[in-house]
């Protein structure tokens, strides 16, 4: 009744879940092994920049747009034509309609 | 016992005429005064919902039922108006009854300093009146009508925040794009109604022959109803409309977009169904349009998805993306409808499309009251602006969280479960397809871990300080979204056999819908 | 708008009585004649439209609000829905037709082939196009005015 | 005698109507050629329950020698061009209320100008 049988496999959730939980305990258990006490305010509770000077906290927060700017510039000509498709003027939507009509009217027409 | 029967006997009539009756009365009882008026668009809501799981009761198990208006009976030919419910309609109109509702509460608390509030509440009544017979209905011109009256009411409802500038830029592209295609549907209609005289689904679907006019009016019925439900090329006013209108509307006009995608399914499987069962070679050729077109939108989706700087329009993007893997899924069981060796691929990849309008449906909308709820709080739109809300919208970010894994199909939410369908069925088919389609999940999961990081964690930024968590009713909205998702998620076969095989079956075994009204047919499974 | 002249205003309301009764004709013989609620409501909100015309949109704002127009639109739509609700409760079935044949308002049967028939005939139908008539009255006005309200030369100042 | 004059006239209209909203760059216009395909579907319906020297179908008072049902022309496709109409006055009303208030925020009515939501 819980699993989810797919053509060629099954899903269970509750499996998947308690595989988690058990894993969580473990991570857990393991994690109370290590040490426990470091000084408040000295050199190890600061952030590591490999050196460099830390900058007042708004400059350091990394804004939405440049997360995955090497993403956007390996695929800079798919993104460049995607821009430009989408023009935003209201007759080239129906221009775009028109232009998939016309095709799937062809395939439909031969077949 | 007797009085349930008599419910569930008038229940699809009721089912629209209610919240059109609640819309229209509105404006009346706002004259009383505004809390007034949410409770009773609320009521209206939960008394259509509770005559929806009525009739879904006992549509599931004893197959199609018809309500004709006006009469007992109706005349052969048929001339009457009459609704036709089976496993397929039945299972939309669940959709969006719980769209609507969940919309509704949301809007108590979201739309209170927004001024003429009576008309949104008559326009999503009107809305979801219309979607729900969109859903019902068994006659070709009704659908036309309905599908009218929804794309002038989620017109006007884009177009809420007048002072808002582009909100009135989008809803004209809307408008613009929405009237031109229903009167292509007219036009197809037309056709259709010129060569067999009867306006009747049913009936039309028991005489139709693959004439020159039935293909253009096919090409017209599918790729209109493609563009109200987003396939790609034509996909440009659903970001620009989403991404502008309110959030709470944008619930009911996600709603209005699975309902013109169930009007594709319901011109393919149905109408068209016994022509695409004997002449494989059409069923194929439109199969394969489906699936490409719904290829390219998941890759189109994502991948704009990814360059979006505005909050809403990334999600509506998302939302692009999703229904594509909706028609991935149904352009599949389309594929393979013909040849009985891949029957039962056929019938899982239908199951994972069904069952992924309902997932999708859930999951992009929590998104957007999500969406809502930071534009609520902090009255801004574009993630370079945002950081740190996790700090004190907390609940907010927790609801973020549980969308976020369920749009990208992670396992324990219920994304996972109809996208494995789909992913496991396309394989068989074509394994590039399901590759492609597994890639752009992971996208999106990246898309969305980026929105979290940029606008949920972070520092806190001094322009934050006296952000504050949302209002209760949006909080309870969310909450009754989250958990319909965590709920399909855990239990997804409980959900598969209750409400999306019986589903996916009415499609494929189109024979029985046809012989309620033509008892004489005999083709079809 | 600015005011048009005298001779438009006097003829304006010379005509709109016959404008008003051409229409309420159309109305209360939809099921006779071609016409009905949306057609006669169209003619009787372009009657109104005239009067508009005709004296300032000023004038007009000061005799008829907004908010009473929209009452006026859903309470057609009401009656048009109650009626539908009358059929489901007396015949059995949504929008049925329990008027025809009940001695009642608008119940005989005309006789069958082309006679002239009487108003009182057809049932539930003269109702309906009452209510519609009432709602297309109410809400074209309603959008003729709003369209003159959102182009009316204050409107640009504020 | 009308062979099929009427229909040729309708897919002018459409065509007529598409290429306004295709390449006219000012709103109302595109608004114009919406109405105008309205208006080209419409007779494609009318022209649907067409009959050769058909009476328009109305009982009362037939002129003499109509025969009852063949004598008059269909009255199906009348009633949802009538519906047609009515809902192409709605979007008419809808679209060029949308219409004022773009001009209001844009100040321009060239569709080019007004694209601040592409990309």
């Amino acid at each position: 009744m819980f699993t989810l049988e797919t053509g060629s496999g099954f899903w269970s959730p509750i499996i998947w879940i308690s595989v988690i939980v058990i894993a969580f305990l473990i991570m857990y258990i393991l994690r109370g092994f290590g040490k426990k006490e470091y000084k408040e305010e000295t050199e190890q509770v600061k952030s590591f920049l490999s050196g460099n000077p830390e900058y007042e906290k708004e400059e350091m927060h990394i804004k939405g747009s440049n997360i995955y700017w090497g993403f956007t510039e390996s695929l800079k000509w798919v993104y460049n034509i995607l821009r430009k498709i989408h023009t935003g003027n209201a007759s080239d939507y129906v221009l775009w309609f028109v232009v998939v009509m016309a095709v799937v009217f062809i395939f439909v027409g031969l077949m | 016992m007797n009085i349930l029967n008599l419910l569930i006997q008038h229940s699809p009539a009721l089912i629209v005429a209610v919240p059109l009756f609640g819309a229209f009365l509105t404006p009346l009882i706002s004259r009383v005064n505004e809390k007034v008026r949410n409770i009773f668009a609320i009521f209206v809501l939960a008394l259509t919902g509770v005559f929806v799981l009525l009739l879904s009761s006992d549509v599931i198990p004893n197959g199609p039922r018809v309500y004709i208006f006006g009469a007992k009976d109706h005349t052969i030919p048929v001339l009457r108006i009459l609704f036709e419910v089976d496993g397929m309609s039945i299972f939309m109109a669940i959709v969006s009854v719980i769209l609507a509702l969940v919309a509704v509460i949301y809007s108590w608390s979201f739309m209170k300093e927004n001024s003429g509030l009576d008309k949104y509440y008559t326009l999503l009544l009107l809305l979801t009146a219309s979607m729900l017979g969109l859903e019902l209905t068994g006659d070709i011109f009704n659908f036309f009508v309905f599908l009218e009256i929804t794309c002038i009411s989620s017109c006007a409802l884009i177009a809420f925040w007048v002072h808002e500038g582009e909100a009135v830029e989008a809803a004209f592209k809307y408008i613009v794009v929405s009237a031109i295609g229903a009167l292509f549907v007219l036009f197809a209609i037309a056709l259709l109604y010129g060569q067999y005289d009867a306006l009747n689904i049913a009936t039309l679907a028991s005489v139709i022959q693959y004439t020159f006019l039935d293909k253009i009016a096919l090409v017209l019925l599918v790729v209109v109803l493609g563009m109200k439900a987003g396939l790609v090329p034509m996909h440009m006013w659903l970001p620009d409309s989403y991404g502008r209108a309110p959030p709470s509307a944008t619930i009911i006009i996600i709603g209005a977009t699975q309902a013109s995608l169930y009007g594709v399914f319901r011109v393919c499987f149905t109408l068209y169904g016994g022509i695409f069962r004997d002449m494989t070679l059409s069923s194929v050729s439109v199969g394969w349009i489906i699936v490409i077109l719904g290829l390219i939108t998941v890759l189109v989706g994502v991948i704009m998805a990814l360059i979006q700087i505005d909050f809403r329009r990334l999600i509506a993007y998302s939302a692009v993306a999703e229904i594509g893997y909706i028609f991935l899924g149904i352009g599949v069981g389309l594929v393979v409808l013909g040849d009985p060796t891949m029957l039962d691929v056929g019938k899982t990849a239908m199951q994972g499309g069904v069952f992924h309008i309902i997932n999708d449906a859930l999951d992009v909308s929590l998104l957007f009251l999500v969406a809502g709820a930071v534009y609520y709080a902090t009255k801004e739109n574009s993630l370079n602006r945002m950081g740190g809300l996790a700090r004190n919208m907390k609940y907010t970010t927790v609801f973020f969280l549980i969308g976020l894994l369920a749009v990208a199909g992670m396992p324990p939410m219920n994304g996972f479960a109809s996208k494995l369908l789909i992913y496991e069925s396309v394989y068989r088919i074509n394994p590039i397809l399901s590759i492609i389609a597994i890639l752009c999940s992971i996208l999106l999961l990246a898309i969305f871990v980026k929105v979290f990081h940029s606008a949920f964690l972070g520092p806190k930024l001094p322009r934050f300080k006296d952000v504050k968590e949302v209002p209760k009713s949006m909080l309870l909205a969310m909450g009754v979204i989250a958990s319909l998702i965590i709920i399909f998620g855990i239990f997804p076969q409980i959900v598969l056999s209750n409400i999306v095989q019986p589903a996916a079956d009415s499609l494929l075994n189109y024979g029985d819908y046809i012989r309620q009204i033509v008892s004489s047919f005999s083709g079809g499974m | 708008m600015s005011e048009m002249s005298k001779i438009v205003k006097t003829i304006s309301n010379i005509l709109f009585p016959f404008i008003m009764i051409f229409g309420l004709y159309v109305i209360a013989h939809g099921h006779l004649t071609p016409g009905g609620g949306f057609q006669g409501g169209a003619v009787v909100a372009s009657g109104c439209a005239m009067l508009l015309v005709a004296y300032s949109s000023g004038w007009i704002f000061s005799k008829i609000k907004e908010k009473r127009l929209s009452a006026f639109e859903s309470l057609g739509a009401i009656m048009f829905i109650i009626v539908a609700f009358f059929g489901l409760v007396f015949s059995g079935v949504f929008f049925g037709n329990f008027l025809a044949g009940s001695n009642l308002l608008f119940g005989t049967i005309p006789a069958v082939g082309s006679t002239l028939a009487d108003i009182n005939t057809g049932g539930v139908l003269p109702l309906m196009n009452f209510a519609v008539g009432l709602k297309v009255i109410a809400g074209l006005f309603a959008i003729v005015l709003v369209m003159a309200y959102a182009s009316s030369t204050k409107e640009w100042k504020k | 005698m009308i062979f099929n004059i009427p229909f040729i006239a309708v897919v002018a209209m459409v065509f007529i109507g598409l290429y306004a909203v295709l390449f006219k760059r000012n709103l109302i216009k595109i608004v114009i050629g919406i109405s105008i395909i309205e208006s080209g579907v419409n007779l494609f319906l009318i022209t649907l329950g067409y009959r050769e020297g058909g009476v328009a179908p109305i009982y009362t008072s037939l002129p003499a020698g109509t025969n009852y049902p063949e004598g008059m022309v269909l009255p199906v496709p009348q009633a949802l061009t009538l519906t047609s109409i009515v809902i192409g006055v709605a979007v008419l009303a809808l679209m060029l209320s949308l219409v004022m208030y773009i001009h209001r925020h844009y100040g321009t009515l060239d569709v080019r100008k007004i694209r601040r939501l592409r990309e």
